[in-house]
């Protein structure tokens, strides 16, 4: 097998992928009331920005016919490091809402209003 | 690999970040030393601001992505202020709600850090991270207090929507970074003034980045998380919150408004910028009006503030920066020593801080109410209090700016606002105590606090003069 | 004597002497009230000086103090000047102050030391305000004494005070946000036409009268600026359909709250148009003038009426303030060099002869704590001394010759005369139904048979009273008898500001 | 003493500031009158030497400027006094009557406190002061000062037993009632600085008689306003409702204030500007009109009052009525005459009565009145003669000066002066049926107090007395002056020449010559019409006055006297209920007034504040505003759900906006 037999997708695909994808999580975020869930699909619209991301660098590198565009890659791996800070403070905190009121239904913290 | 100068530039943060890490250390295996954690982060503070004030400003630094110039230092500044108000306030605070932890202070510092680092950064990568380092301590400050409901939901909401619109900052910057085909705001500006905004590439991706920090400024309508976060956490988190990244936010904007020179690039941009400032101003005074529980007032009349402050932005230019730089500056002093005193005034933290319960303090707590009354005063914008300046900064160069209507719907918000700042003062001086008098703890700290904001409020608005002329020379580096 | 900075003394001195007063502990009041009256009468003293430094040939403004750079980067700078008009206006204030320190040494009991300190910040906001040659200067002075004022209404007045306090608060701000967006769009005009940033009232005077007219209000900026200007002082003045914030405000305001806030705070209004809409806007003035002398006249004869019909003697007094306040306002309106010279006059005699009204209805309040006309009666025969001084202030309120009311508005209605006679037949009226009011109050609160026996042992006006009230006396008749000392000073700048 | 003017009103000044510091310390009844008699002694010796040598120097006008008193603009008002033969009169009848009255209220308040006492001789300085200042003031604006000096006195000596509330509300009726009318007066200065730039009567009355059409108009115009003053003053229709009342002040009060001097103010000041009213026949016959209703309208009322006080009250506002018929006929000097003339025998009268009420102990109803001519005598011939005076029997004073007045009328009637002849003979008429009701009302009056027999019940009887020498002292001075006063001014009618008529020669003067015109042309018509009236005429109208005079005096006589007495006039009464009912209450103006004028303003008022403020303004304007900011916080603040979701919500409908909007 040589690289050359390899079809490269159009990165318009690719970007119509992320851009359902960060639809799908901005619905996710909106609709579910389970914390976890809500969490899953902010995770998923930041995962969307990352295939973004890949996307325009690839279509950069071709165009400007560099190996990589440094900017969008690097830009990926940042928010995956950050996707993984969030999680770890907001599993924290659902755990703790979890002890105080057993249960994470996000619509049942509603002390606070008006 | 960075170079030395580059290390020396982010001097500040770098003291902060590793004391910081100190803090986390000591509180692992010197519990003993926890009660000086607040003296120790001042320290820190000072070590940061002397870094910051005597170091030569190197400009552009980190190939460019990071601007540290008159900007930058005078919003660093103004941070590391409103910081050490909170954490002198916090010490006293913590203490009293059994909750002194080194990680409090820690997390501050972090939080600063990341609202420094956004607003030097010229480029949306460094503006993602100081986003996102600011916003996450907040997140677990805020629910601080972990066994206290409604410091836990404040927590959680603030969480939520914070991700939330962090997600769409990330997604914006991907979408601009496809549309120009670069993440630096300078190098940005030229591609845009020829693409135009009209691309929906650029149009969509500007309009979530812009969201994003307007949440963080909470302009109507990303305003919804201000109120309930406000009310639900620690009262020391709330005044940092109130301020920190507001100021941060602001400058960004101002430096895409100056980069991307919104203000000539596209003229729908001052309608909606217009509309969300005439909006942030009207929605939060009428609902403050509305309010019982002091803190959640000032939520709402900070929504109304960076409402007013919006339109320094809009106007943009060296006389629109220099105002919303004043104006940064001013909310600040008003707005932390109002915390300070509330953090007084209440029985503990999981009672509700309402405004009714400071009746008749005013004789009983002079120097505290003579405080707040200050606050509340200079909030409301009257002379010679500097809300008074800030505010009439902004309007001058609205009107200068051929905005006139913006700054006549402004002057009549905070026609409106008097409604509930007066309510206050009259709470304070011309209701008598209740039968069953409150016994608000004193604490000679906290009380400094507040008097030494109120001296500012004060001094400041008398002789704005070298306030604003840092702020002008500021805003001229922004403009250049 | 020379002072340097004399203006400054009088203007910055009473926040100097209640800084020296927050620093004394509070239980001391009797050291308070001593400390502020002193200061009060140095203060006439010095007010004096002023008046005897002054130049009365001079039309312009003297004893200048500045102008100091303040905010240089926006051109604000700190700048005091007198002229004839703003002479008198401070002598009347320092006149009142100690007359107010002196009224409320009874009737303020708690909170002494920040009584006399609100008091004596409300001074210093009043001074400045009519002293200031800078409009921001302006605006802050003007601001400043909202608050001191709210205060005083708000912390030792009567039952709904609070609703009075804040009532006048808003109402008042109502007016001087929107007066802050013309002076800011002025001072871009001024910019524009000169290219130097400033708020001197001297750069608008000559600026301003070059603000477009254009063809209809909306579309004319000398209009809207004037409205601006205009609408922050009727409010203040308070002219007719503005002016419901007064009754409550003098109701519920302590007896000094009264004095000062009819005495000295209305005449803001009235010296505001003058100063201001009347100087820096003359086609604006010239368009506007049949409107307010209209809302002049209305409020002259409404107030009348209303007063008239008032059962509580405060309230009757303050309707009688709009009333009188009309009257300013149409000499201003009529413009000529009588009538406005008139107007002057007369705020100067309202200031005394209100003030010194409401002085005594507060001491019989203090005594049987109503004021309801309805609770007295007969009651000349027990307080001779005090019936004689109530009808003398009475007499001078209804414009009697030989007192000071009558010359008021004598010159007011001769001088518009020449101009609107129509306007000067109904303001006229005013004069019988002022008449009408006043004179059946004295009659259902003096004459007539005793009717409540509480009254029968009701105390005749003790040393410190009468001193109260003594000095406005001698200016009631000085006045009414030998009006041009007070005339000439002001004829100079009169004649300049009409001439512009 | 002819150099020092001020010198004759300060003094009673003085005097009342003394006055009230007595007062203050409840100083001896003897030390007030010191003070108080002493000062008007002192003043009316100032004013009669100053007098003795102003008429024997020839008779100009002397100006006295003492300050100026008022200067703005183009208002310039001095305060200076002027003596010319018009004050000089005013000045020696005031003093010397008011001298008298202070001399007689010595007797008559000696039963007052000290405190009172004094408080009263120091309204009644202020009093003379305030008058003085009126007549001897050079401009408008001075004779102001002293027209409402003598108003305050007025209202506060009608007041002066204020506890009683029917007093205080005089007082008010009467300062009110003068307030409308010196509406009038202090527009017409207002005019007359507009026309003439300036009120010094030196300089507007020479300005308007030297050029009389270019006046002319305007002249009406301030000629009307100042006559609306003078109505007020002199209680005319329709303002003359407050004289009546105001005799529930003490009765020398009413001799002085409300009978010899203050109430001729008004006609003083019109014949002071009669320059200006000559300029208007408009404003003459107006003056001529209103004079001679209110003559014979107060005469009526008079008919069938029984407080002795309320007729002389009546019959004052009738005789001022003459007076200002006799201005508004031309006959300016006869007016004066008549004022001075009215002094003598109104005061005299008034005094009388006094000194019957305080013999009555207080009553005031001639009904329980009657022979008190035994008792009283020298109070009875005294008034006897000021009667005859009144009713205008030869050779009192009130003959004279009335008949002067009615054979003016009559001229103009026949001399058709200003071309208004028919309306003037109608005036002349009603004057002369005037005489008759004034004659049978004054006797009617006589007869019931003091003929007949005593109707105040026994014990009552036992107090009458003559009263003490201080008050029968003045009624004798005042007496003999009714009696003899008229040989003032005999007309030439009886003499052949002018010489003999004192007063008219000495006040011609004032009546300055109009220069050219029509009106120099009515002018002469007027003298001609003088000598129009053939001698004969005059006789005729002479013997008719008094035939007319007598014929009253009978009737009177007829209804009161001997033992029928009072039956006819029941007896009229039963025959015309309804005009009895009407003239009894007064023809009912007050009751008029008060539903037609005082209520509606009453009740306008009370609508302005409870409607127009309370509700439009306060409630909707003011407190609707703010209740609408707050209602809309109060439905605002439920977007605020709590719930996380709908923020987040919020946010991404915001992002879409935005992106609606930019692109």
């Amino acid at each position: 097998m040589t690289p050359a037999t390899l079809i490269p997708i159009p990165y318009t695909w690719i970007l119509s992928l992320s851009a359902v994808l960060f639809v799908i999580g901005t619905i996710g975020v909106l609709l579910r009331r389970n914390g976890i869930a809500i969490f899953l699909s902010l995770e998923i619209m930041l995962n969307s920005a990352n295939l973004a991301f890949v996307a325009f660098a690839l279509e950069f590198a071709a165009r400007r016919g560099v190996a990589v565009a440094l900017t969008g890659q690097l830009f990926v791996f940042f928010i995956i490091g950050i996707a993984a800070a969030e999680a770890a403070v907001g599993l924290a905190l659902f755990i703790a809402l979890h002890r105080l009121k057993e249960t994470i239904d996000v619509d049942r913290f509603n002390i606070l209003r008006w | 690999m960075p170079t030395h100068s580059d290390l020396l530039a982010l001097l500040p943060e770098l003291i902060l970040t590793l004391s910081a890490a100190a803090l986390l250390l000591i509180e692992a295996f010197l519990p003993a030393m926890r009660r000086y954690a607040s003296e120790l982060s001042l320290l820190a503070i000072a070590g940061a601001a002397w870094a910051r004030l005597s170091l030569p400003l190197p400009g552009a630094s980190w190939h460019g992505m990071l601007q540290l110039d008159a900007v930058a230092s005078f919003v660093d500044i103004y941070i590391l202020v409103a910081m050490a108000l909170t954490v002198w306030m916090a010490g006293p605070f913590l203490r009293r709600n059994h909750a002194e932890h080194g990680e409090f202070y820690a997390l501050l510092m972090l939080a600063a850090v990341g609202a420094m680092i956004m607003a030097c950064s010229t480029d949306l990568l460094p503006l993602f991270l100081g986003l996102e380092l600011l916003s996450i301590p907040l997140y677990v400050l805020n629910a601080f207090f972990r066994r206290v409901p409604v410091s836990l939901e404040a927590g959680l909401k603030y969480f939520v929507v914070g991700a939330f619109a962090a997600a769409f900052m990330a997604y914006g910057i991907a979408l601009l970074y496809g549309a120009t085909g670069t993440t630096d705001l300078l190098q940005m500006g030229p591609v845009l003034a020829v693409a135009g905004v009209t691309s929906p590439l650029v149009a969509v991706g500007l309009s979530m980045v812009i969201g994003s920090l307007a949440f963080k400024l909470a302009i109507f309508p990303f305003h919804g998380w201000a109120p309930d976060v406000y009310q639900g956490g620690p009262t020391p988190v709330t005044a940092f919150l109130s301020v920190v990244p507001k100021g941060a936010a602001l400058v960004v904007l101002l430096r895409l408004a100056q980069g991307l020179d919104l203000f000539h690039l596209n003229n729908h941009w001052v309608w909606a910028a217009g509309i969300m400032a005439v909006a942030s101003q009207t929605l939060g005074n009428i609902v403050a009006i509305v309010q019982r529980d002091i803190k959640r007032m000032l939520a709402y009349s900070g929504i109304a503030h960076m409402g007013y402050a919006l339109v320094g932005v809009i106007v943009a230019g060296s006389d629109g920066s220099s105002a919303v730089l004043f104006y940064l500056a001013a909310y600040t002093f008003m707005n932390i020593g109002a915390f300070a005193v509330v953090a007084l005034l209440s029985e503990g933290e999981s009672e509700p801080h309402l405004i009714s319960d400071l009746a008749g303090q005013g004789w009983k707590r002079p120097v505290l109410s003579l405080a707040l009354t200050v606050c509340m005063f200079s909030l409301a914008g009257v002379p010679p209090f500097v809300g008074f300046a800030a505010k009439f900064l902004v309007f001058r160069s609205a009107v200068n700016q051929g905005l006139i209507w913006l700054a006549v719907l402004g002057v009549v918000n905070s026609l409106i606002s008097a409604f509930y700042y007066l309510r206050v003062v009259y709470v304070l001086y011309m209701r008598p105590l209740p039968r069953r008098e409150p016994d608000y703890p004193r604490s000679r700290t906290i009380t400094a606090v507040a008097a030494v904001a109120a001296l500012a409020v004060v001094v400041l608005g008398t002789l704005p003069t070298p306030l604003l002329a840092a702020a002008r020379s500021a805003a001229r580096m922004l403009v250049r | 004597m020379h002072v340097p900075h004399l203006l400054s003394v009088v203007t910055l001195g009473p926040i100097a002497v209640a800084a020296v007063l927050a620093l004394i502990p509070a239980r001391l009041e009797r050291l308070h009230r001593w400390l502020a009256l002193l200061a009060s009468v140095v203060l006439f003293a010095v007010s004096c000086l002023i008046w005897t430094g002054f130049n009365p040939n001079l039309p312009g403004f003297q004893l200048d103090s500045g102008p100091i750079p303040w905010i240089p980067q926006l051109g604000v700078s700190y700048h005091l000047g007198v002229d004839g008009i703003s002479l008198l206006l401070v002598l009347l204030t320092t006149l009142l102050v100690p007359v107010v320190v002196l009224g409320s040494w009874r009737s303020v009991t708690e909170h002494v030391k920040g009584f006399h300190i609100c008091l004596l910040l409300l001074t210093s906001g009043m001074l400045g305000a009519f002293l200031s040659l800078d409009l921001f200067l302006f605006y802050v002075f003007w601001e400043l004494m909202l608050i001191p004022m709210y205060f005083i209404i708000g912390v030792w007045g009567g039952p709904r005070r609070i609703y009075a306090a804040v009532k006048f608060f808003i109402y008042t701000m109502v007016g001087s946000v929107l007066m802050l967006v013309a002076i800011l769009y002025l001072a871009w005009f001024n910019h524009q036409l000169t290219g130097v940033w400033s708020f001197a009232y001297a750069e608008f005077l000559k600026t301003g009268p070059q603000l477009a007219m254009g063809t209809s209000f909306f579309s004319s900026p000398q209009m809207l600026v004037f409205a601006a200007f205009a609408l922050a002082f009727a409010i203040k003045v308070p002219m007719f359909p503005f002016h419901t914030w007064l009754p409550d405000a003098h109701v519920e305001a302590p007896t000094g709250g009264s004095i000062i806030l009819a005495g000295v705070l209305l005449k803001l209004g009235t010296y505001g148009f003058l100063r201001f809409n009347r100087a820096m806007l003359p086609q604006a003035w010239e368009a506007f003038a049949p409107m307010i002398m209209v809302l002049a006249v209305i409020g002259i004869i409404y107030g009348a009426w209303v007063a008239m019909v008032q059962p509580d003697m405060k309230k009757l007094v303050a309707y009688s303030s709009v009333s009188h306040l009309g009257f300013v306002m149409l000499g201003l309106a009529a413009g000529t060099a009588a009538s406005t010279q008139g107007a002057v006059l007369q705020m100067v005699n309202h200031g005394i002869s209100t003030g010194a009204l409401f002085l005594l209805v507060g001491m019989i309040y203090e005594r049987r704590h109503t004021r309801m006309i309805a609770d007295y009666g007969g009651i000349a025969a027990i307080v001779p001394v005090f019936t004689g001084a109530f009808l003398l202030v009475t007499l001078s309120s209804i414009g009697l010759p030989g007192l000071n009311g009558f010359v008021g508005e004598f010159l007011i209605l001769a001088g518009a005369w020449q101009q609107h006679p129509l306007a000067v037949i109904f303001g006229a009226l005013g004069i019988v139904f002022g008449a009408v009011y006043m004179l059946w109050m004295v009659q259902r609160v003096f004459w007539n048979p005793l009717s409540n026996e509480e009254n029968r042992s009701l105390k005749d006006m003790n040393l410190r009273e009468v001193l109260a009230v003594a000095p406005l006396l001698v200016f009631i008749v000085w006045i009414g008898i030998h009006p041009t000392t007070f005339l000439s000073p002001m004829e100079a700048a009169v004649r300049l500001l009409l001439g512009r | 003493m002819l150099g020092s003017l001020w010198l004759i009103p300060i003094l009673p000044l003085i005097g009342f500031v003394l006055n009230l510091l007595l007062g203050g310390v409840r100083a001896r009844k003897s030390l007030v009158n010191a003070v108080g008699v002493g000062s008007v002694g002192a003043a009316t010796a100032v004013a009669f030497s100053t007098l003795w040598q102003y008429v024997h120097q020839p008779t100009v006008t002397i100006v006295e400027r003492y300050f100026t008193w008022i200067a703005a603009g183009s208002i310039s008002v001095n305060a200076s006094f002027q003596l010319d033969p018009l004050s000089a009169v005013m000045v020696a009848f005031v003093t010397f009557v008011g001298f008298l009255i202070h001399v007689y209220s010595v007797g008559y308040m000696h039963g007052e406190s000290d405190r009172a006492y004094a408080r009263y001789f120091s309204y009644l300085n202020l009093f003379m002061f305030s008058m003085l200042v009126l007549v001897l003031g050079s401009n408008l604006p001075v004779l102001f000062v002293g027209w409402e000096g003598v108003g305050l006195c007025s209202y506060l000596l009608i007041g002066f037993y204020f506890e009683k509330d029917w007093c205080a509300s005089a007082g008010k009726k009467a300062f009110i009632v003068n307030r409308i009318g010196d509406f009038g007066f202090i527009l017409a200065i207002f005019a007359t600085f507009a026309v003439f730039g300036s009120t010094e009567f030196t300089d507007v009355f020479p300005m308007a008689a030297a050029h009389p059409q270019q006046y002319a108009a305007m002249a009406t115009v301030i000629g009307l306003l100042l006559f609306v003053g003078a109505i007020g003053k002199s209680a005319q229709i329709p303002l003359y409702v407050w004289l009546p009342d105001a005799m529930a002040g003490p009765t020398p009060v009413s001799a002085l204030i409300h009978a010899a001097t203050m109430v001729t103010a008004g006609v003083y000041m019109v014949v002071r500007c009669n320059v200006l009213f000559r300029l208007s026949p408009t404003a003459m016959l107006v003056v001529a009109i209103i004079g001679g209703l209110t003559a014979v309208f107060a005469a009526t009322i008079g008919l069938m009052q029984n407080d002795i006080k309320k007729v002389l009250a009546y019959s004052t506002v009738s005789q001022l009525g003459y007076m200002f018929l006799g201005a508004g006929v031309g006959a300016f000097v006869a007016a004066i005459f008549h004022v001075v003339m009215h002094a003598f025998f109104k005061a005299c009268l008034f005094l009388g009565s006094g000194s019957v009420i305080h013999a009555c102990g207080g009553e005031q109803d001639m009904r329980k009145m009657g022979g008190l001519r035994k008792y009283m005598p020298t109070t009875y011939w005294t008034f006897l003669a000021a009667t005859l005076a009144i009713a205008g029997i030869v050779p009192f004073a009130g003959f004279f000066s009335k008949d002067e007045i009615l054979a003016k009328a009559f001229e103009a009637g026949s001399g058709g002066l200003n071309g208004h002849g028919a309306t003037y003979y109608v005036l002349w008429l009603l004057g002369l049926a005037g005489a008759a009701l004034t004659a049978f009302y004054m006797f009617r009056l006589v007869y019931m107090t003091f003929h007949g027999s005593f109707r105040g019940g026994e014990e009552a009887e036992h107090h009458l007395h003559e009263s003490p020498w201080t008050m029968t002292l003045p009624l004798v001075v005042l007496g003999l002056l009714s009696l003899v006063g008229g040989f003032l001014g005999i007309p030439r009618l009886f003499t052949g020449h002018e010489g003999w008529n004192l007063i008219e020669r000495f006040l011609e003067p004032v009546l300055l010559p109009l220069g050219g015109g029509e009106h120099a042309a009515a002018e002469a018509a007027a003298q001609v019409s003088h000598h129009v009236v053939g001698a004969g005429v005059e006789w005729g109208l002479v013997v008719l006055s008094l035939a007319v005079a007598v014929s009253g005096i009978l009737v009177a006589r007829s209804f009161y006297i001997g033992e029928r007495a009072f039956e006819r006039p029941r007896r009229l009464a039963d025959r015309y209920p309804l005009a009895y009912k009407l003239i009894a209450n007064k023809y009912f103006v007050d009751e008029l007034y008060e539903a037609a004028v005082v209520q509606p303003i009453h009740r306008l008022a009370t609508l302005c504040w409870k409607v127009v403020d309370v509700i439009l303004i306060d409630g909707v304007g003011v407190n609707g505003t703010a209740f609408t900011t707050e209602l809309s916080g109060d439905l605002l603040r439920f977007l605020q759900t709590g719930n996380v979701r709908n923020y987040a919500l919020s946010v991404a409908m915001g992002v879409l906006l935005l992106v609606v909007i930019l692109w």
